[in-house]
């Protein structure tokens, strides 16, 4: 048995959305006590990540150090698009686009500071992903 | 005794341009056998260096390296323009001048190590000033 | 008739058009400084609209963005953007289209319709007027203020177009210097050379007044003017005819060298259309458009040639006004419509016709006063 | 002498102008433009450019909405598109890209629709070869399929014309909007954006709207026009100003077309907002007609009510195309009502055909030969040296 939804959202510059919410309530939505929880987005300036929830300046942290990795230099190769969207490609490949959850007792198991985040690296955006639930 | 000369000079973008020549005929102009020749840039986006001389592939290994430290960042603070932006850094951070030991009317770097003019905002007209300071 | 008997509001701008371009200048040169460096990398595709003469200081300054900018970019009518434009082209990304809306007085509500619907999707916008707390202006993020002192005389729009074109051209010198397509030296030179054009072609002026005097003598019984002019030509071309309507209301026609000989050449009564051709040795349609004066010649219609190649370059009987040649050719459409505003005033001061039909007391109802200002507005979603 | 009696081949090709369509139409189905342009290629078309001469740029403004996204910004019942741009023929085989260069990524993805109804002018040919040399797909609509530009395009869309002598051609322009219509819609469905339902749909729409063009239409159409063009002769008026906006500016830019080719008559076109900036300012505003086509359902359309209220105040002979209701104009502007289309796009192609009656009365009334290629002094430009051979130039 499988239950499948789409949630989209409107990011911020740089920002860090934290989704742990609408992710559990479709785990429990599907009615799946045990399984696994699949979520994708198929953008490719955009990652999926897991991290602390607690602390919000954590996030910027993790921007910044991205931002170090990664400039936002204009002179990348892949200049078709923006600056922004060329380094956006290399971060949303680093920190990759999609996550699976264990499911146990109809809840996505995430450690007690774990939390699932949209990370938005080109502008602010209309953004979507897809969570599947996924019974044993 | 002192005597300064200033030289203009016409850049390209990421350009590495050995100025040993003029700062040899500035010597031989100036007359004086021993002392100190310093030379200066006073563009705030251009740089003097000294560096191994007669290998082109070090040059490009230094300018690659270089923008590798200071990548041209379109979110700088200051709204000039990128390049200009990473120029002045890197102005500050590879030195604008440089300063060699004359001894008996032969620098001590002839022969083995070059003086470049490094240009980090592309082609512009820009100048550079050689002082040759002693007796 | 002696020449200094007639005067117009045309030939007055002329004579301190460079007095003008400069104070603009200096006034927009800072505000452009405020467009970030992030914003202008964000820019993929850009929109030039406004109503009217802005329109047309679009469609002018739209070679020297493509040439200066290498970014694609689009003059669009005001009621093709507010309207019609599908709305695909607005806000697929962060800060693109760069939109950018031109209105003198700040208040025509369909370039404000524009920055509506442009802000709705997210796309950046700078306005260009002369009234900083314009609805406009508030409705845009940036705003371009080009300064021009409040006592001026500048109805006809020559000031008010030359001051457009000149910010416009500003704004892509500032994102070629932003985006490396223009090197800094080309990007000195360039403003430099913005500048001593401008003079130049002043210290031209003289001699072009003289003979647009003798031109307007000989063309103001004439049925109707009819101009050509291609791509940023065609900007010059449709501005000498929104003057000849707006100094004294005759009739006009324009059209690009290439439909001219497929549509226009077979207007009636040709040796009463005065023809007026833009062209530039510089541009990739001057062959054709010596194709069209020469069938002008076959046809007899008294001509008139804007351009800055000589005289022997073109066919006998035609009266060729040489403009200096500017060292980059877009900044051609700056001075290129002045030998034909002189041209019109002159025949305005001959005919005695004040301009926008001043004496018509139709003209000054509440009606045609509320005619641009507070229309409905619509924002396509 | 009553409407019915004047006859020039402008006037037939207009009221045969149903059944030539429908002639048009019956050769014109989805799979002959697939033995045209096979569904691969079409697939690859991008960005798409239509371009043309004279009345072939009016076909190409008509039918941009249709190939791009026209539903969003106009209440017409399509989904997105393809990009489209329409071209003056000029702009496209000289200017287009030339300062700031083809952007290396979408050579192969560019597709040009160029129509010429002879295909022998140099400048669709040089549009053609230009558009080959980038890499891009040439397409030609061209009633002379082995014509010059026939020659020159990969691909060749052989449009039917019903024949008539000399005269400004309606037929050619039918021809030329219903085959970029068709085209359109062949496009997106083979690109997904319409299911072939959907897209048969429309076509029909299309046909049932001409057909809306029946009899009593057609001789309420040319009486209306032909009462006009006989007291705007009375009153001397020799200058016509033409005003549209989005796909109804291709109607004004097309019936000044015609004016200037039946009799000669100076014309000038502009959209609802511009008139009010520019052509307002006209002296002689007693011997100017001025024509302005406001359709209901266009998105435009409360402008347009108002530029027709500043017209009726300022000018005595003011000549109203709509679909819409008389008593919404003021009195003294003529409102000549042309059925309703159900959606906007439909309009151009048969809206002209008011314009094209005035065109065609006052032609017969002014005595002069179509074109005027045989009369001095026009007739010293040898077989129309002007566009047959101009130089070509590839850029």
């Amino acid at each position: 048995m499988a239950y499948m939804e789409k949630i989209s959202l409107t990011t911020k510059f740089e920002g860090m959305h934290d989704v742990t919410k609408q992710v559990q309530e479709v785990v429990k939505k599907s009615g799946i006590q045990e399984g696994i929880c699949v979520i994708n987005c198929n953008h490719t300036t955009a990652g999926i990540i897991i991290t602390s929830f607690w602390d919000k300046r954590g996030h910027v942290d993790f921007q910044e150090e991205l931002d170090k990795l990664i400039p936002l230099r204009y002179d990348y190769h892949h200049n078709f698009d923006t600056p922004t969207d060329a380094a956006g490609h290399i971060k949303s490949a680093i920190c990759g686009t999609g996550l699976t959850l264990i499911v146990h007792e109809g809840r996505a198991m995430l450690g007690s500071s774990q939390g699932v985040l949209f990370c938005e690296f080109d502008g602010p955006r209309a953004r979507q992903f897809f969570v599947k639930v996924i019974s044993d | 005794m002192v005597y300064t000369k200033e030289y203009k000079i016409s850049t390209g973008r990421d350009s590495m341009q050995n100025i040993s020549a003029e700062i040899c005929k500035t010597v031989e102009d100036s007359g004086i056998r021993n002392g100190i020749v310093v030379v200066e840039t006073v563009d705030s986006t251009a740089g003097i260096f000294k560096s191994v001389s007669g290998s082109p592939e070090a040059l490009d290994d230094i300018v690659r390296e270089m923008r590798r430290i200071v990548p041209a960042r379109i979110n700088f603070y200051q709204q000039e323009s990128p390049e200009n932006g990473a120029g002045h850094i890197k102005n500050c951070l590879f030195g604008s001048s440089v300063s060699m030991i004359l001894k008996d009317g032969k620098l001590l770097c002839e022969g083995r190590e070059d003086v470049y003019f490094a240009e980090y905002d592309g082609p512009r007209e820009s100048s550079f000033c050689v002082c040759v300071a002693g007796e | 008739m002696n020449r200094n008997d007639y005067d117009d509001s045309l030939l007055r701008q002329a004579r301190r058009m460079e007095e003008y371009v400069n104070i603009v200048y200096q006034n927009v040169l800072p505000q452009v400084k405020n467009l970030p460096v992030k914003e202008i990398w964000d820019v993929q595709k850009i929109f030039i609209s406004g109503c009217g003469d802005s329109w047309l200081a679009g469609i002018a300054a739209k070679p020297a963005f493509e040439s200066i900018t290498g970014i694609e970019t689009n003059a669009v009518r005001a009621i093709e953007f507010s309207r019609f434009l599908s709305n695909k082209n607005l806000g697929y990304s962060p800060n693109t289209p760069l939109v950018i809306l031109i209105s003198y007085s700040g208040t025509a509500s369909r370039v404000i319709e524009c920055a509506r619907r442009a802000s709705k999707y997210g796309a950046n916008t700078i306005a260009i007027t002369n009234n900083p707390d314009s609805p406009l202006a508030k409705e845009c993020r940036y705003l371009i203020h080009v300064g021009l002192p409040a006592d001026g005389e500048y109805q006809p729009g020559l000031t008010t177009y030359n001051a457009s074109m000149l910010a416009l051209f500003m704004i892509a010198l500032r994102i070629g210097r932003v985006r490396n397509t223009i090197s800094p030296l080309v990007y000195d030179d360039m403003n430099k050379e913005l500048l001593n054009f401008v003079t130049e072609c002043q210290k031209k002026n003289e001699e072009f007044e003289e003979r647009a005097f003798a031109i307007a003598t000989k063309w103001k019984d004439l049925k109707a003017e009819d101009f050509i002019g291609d791509y940023g030509d065609y900007a010059t071309a449709f501005f000498g005819s929104a003057k000849v309507i707006e100094a004294f209301g005759g009739y006009t026609t324009y059209d690009d060298s290439e439909d001219w000989c497929h549509i226009n050449f077979f207007l009636a009564e040709p040796e009463r259309i005065g023809r007026v051709v833009v062209t530039n040795k510089s541009t990739p349609s001057f062959g054709r458009v010596l194709e069209s004066i020469n069938a002008i010649k076959i046809i007899g219609s008294p001509c008139m040639i804007i351009s800055d190649g000589q005289k022997e370059e073109f066919p006998e009987r035609m009266e060729v006004f040489t403009t200096p040649t500017p060292k980059y050719f877009w900044m051609n459409p700056l001075v290129q419509h002045i030998p034909f505003d002189m041209v019109a005033g002159y025949i305005a001061a001959i005919k005695g016709v004040p301009s926008f039909r001043k004496d018509d007391e139709r003209y000054s109802s509440d009606l045609s006063k509320s005619r641009l200002k507070n229309g409905t507005e619509i924002v396509i979603i | 002498m009553d409407h019915k009696d004047y006859t020039s081949s402008l006037l037939e090709q207009i009221r045969n102008s149903v059944k030539d369509i429908h002639t048009i139409a019956e050769n014109e189905t989805f799979e002959f433009f697939e033995k045209c342009v096979p569904p691969e290629v079409v697939k690859g078309g991008g960005n798409v450019f239509i371009t043309g001469c004279g009345d072939s740029y009016c076909a190409a403004i008509a039918t941009k909405p249709i190939f791009e996204n026209a539903d969003t910004s106009t209440k017409t019942g399509m989904v997105p598109g393809t990009p489209t741009k329409a071209y003056r023929n000029i702009e496209f085989s000289r200017y287009h890209n030339t300062y700031s260069g083809w952007n290396p990524l979408t050579l192969d993805r560019n597709m040009l629709c160029v129509v010429s109804i002879s295909g022998s002018p140099a400048r669709p040919n040089e549009a053609a070869i230009r558009i080959n040399e980038h890499g891009g797909t040439s397409v030609a609509f061209t009633a002379n399929p082995n014509g010059k530009l026939a020659g020159n395009c990969k691909y060749v869309v052989p449009m039917t014309l019903p024949d008539y002598d000399l005269a400004p051609n309606v037929t050619s322009y039918y021809s030329s909007v219903f085959s970029l219509m068709m085209y359109g819609f062949y496009m997106s469905s083979i690109k997904k954006q319409l299911t072939p339902e959907q897209a048969q749909k429309c076509r029909d729409g299309l046909l049932e709207y001409v057909d809306s063009y029946d009899e009593a239409v057609m001789d309420r159409l040319s009486k209306q026009a032909f009462d006009l063009a006989k007291r705007w002769e009375e009153d001397g008026v020799d200058n016509m100003d033409f005003v549209g906006d989005g796909p109804d500016y291709a109607t004004a830019f097309f019936g000044s077309a015609k004016m200037v080719e039946a009799f000669g008559g100076l014309t000038t076109n502009d959209d609802s907002e511009d008139w009010c900036h520019i052509n307002y300012f006209i002296k002689d505003s007693d011997h100017i007609g001025t024509f302005i086509i406001a359709n209901e359902d266009s998105p435009a359309f409360s402008r347009e009510m108002e530029t027709i209220k500043v017209m009726c105040s300022i000018r005595k002979h003011v000549a109203v195309i709509t679909d819409a209701e008389e008593s919404l104009f003021p009195e003294n502007a003529t409102v000549i009502r042309v059925p309703k289309a159900k959606a906007l796009w439909m309009h151009p192609l048969m809206e002209h055909i008011p314009l094209d009656f005035v065109a065609g009365y006052i032609g017969c009334w002014r005595g002069r030969r179509p074109f005027r290629n045989s009369e001095e002094p026009w007739c010293q430009d040898k077989d129309a040296a002007r566009f047959r051979n101009s130089k070509i130039e590839i850029i």
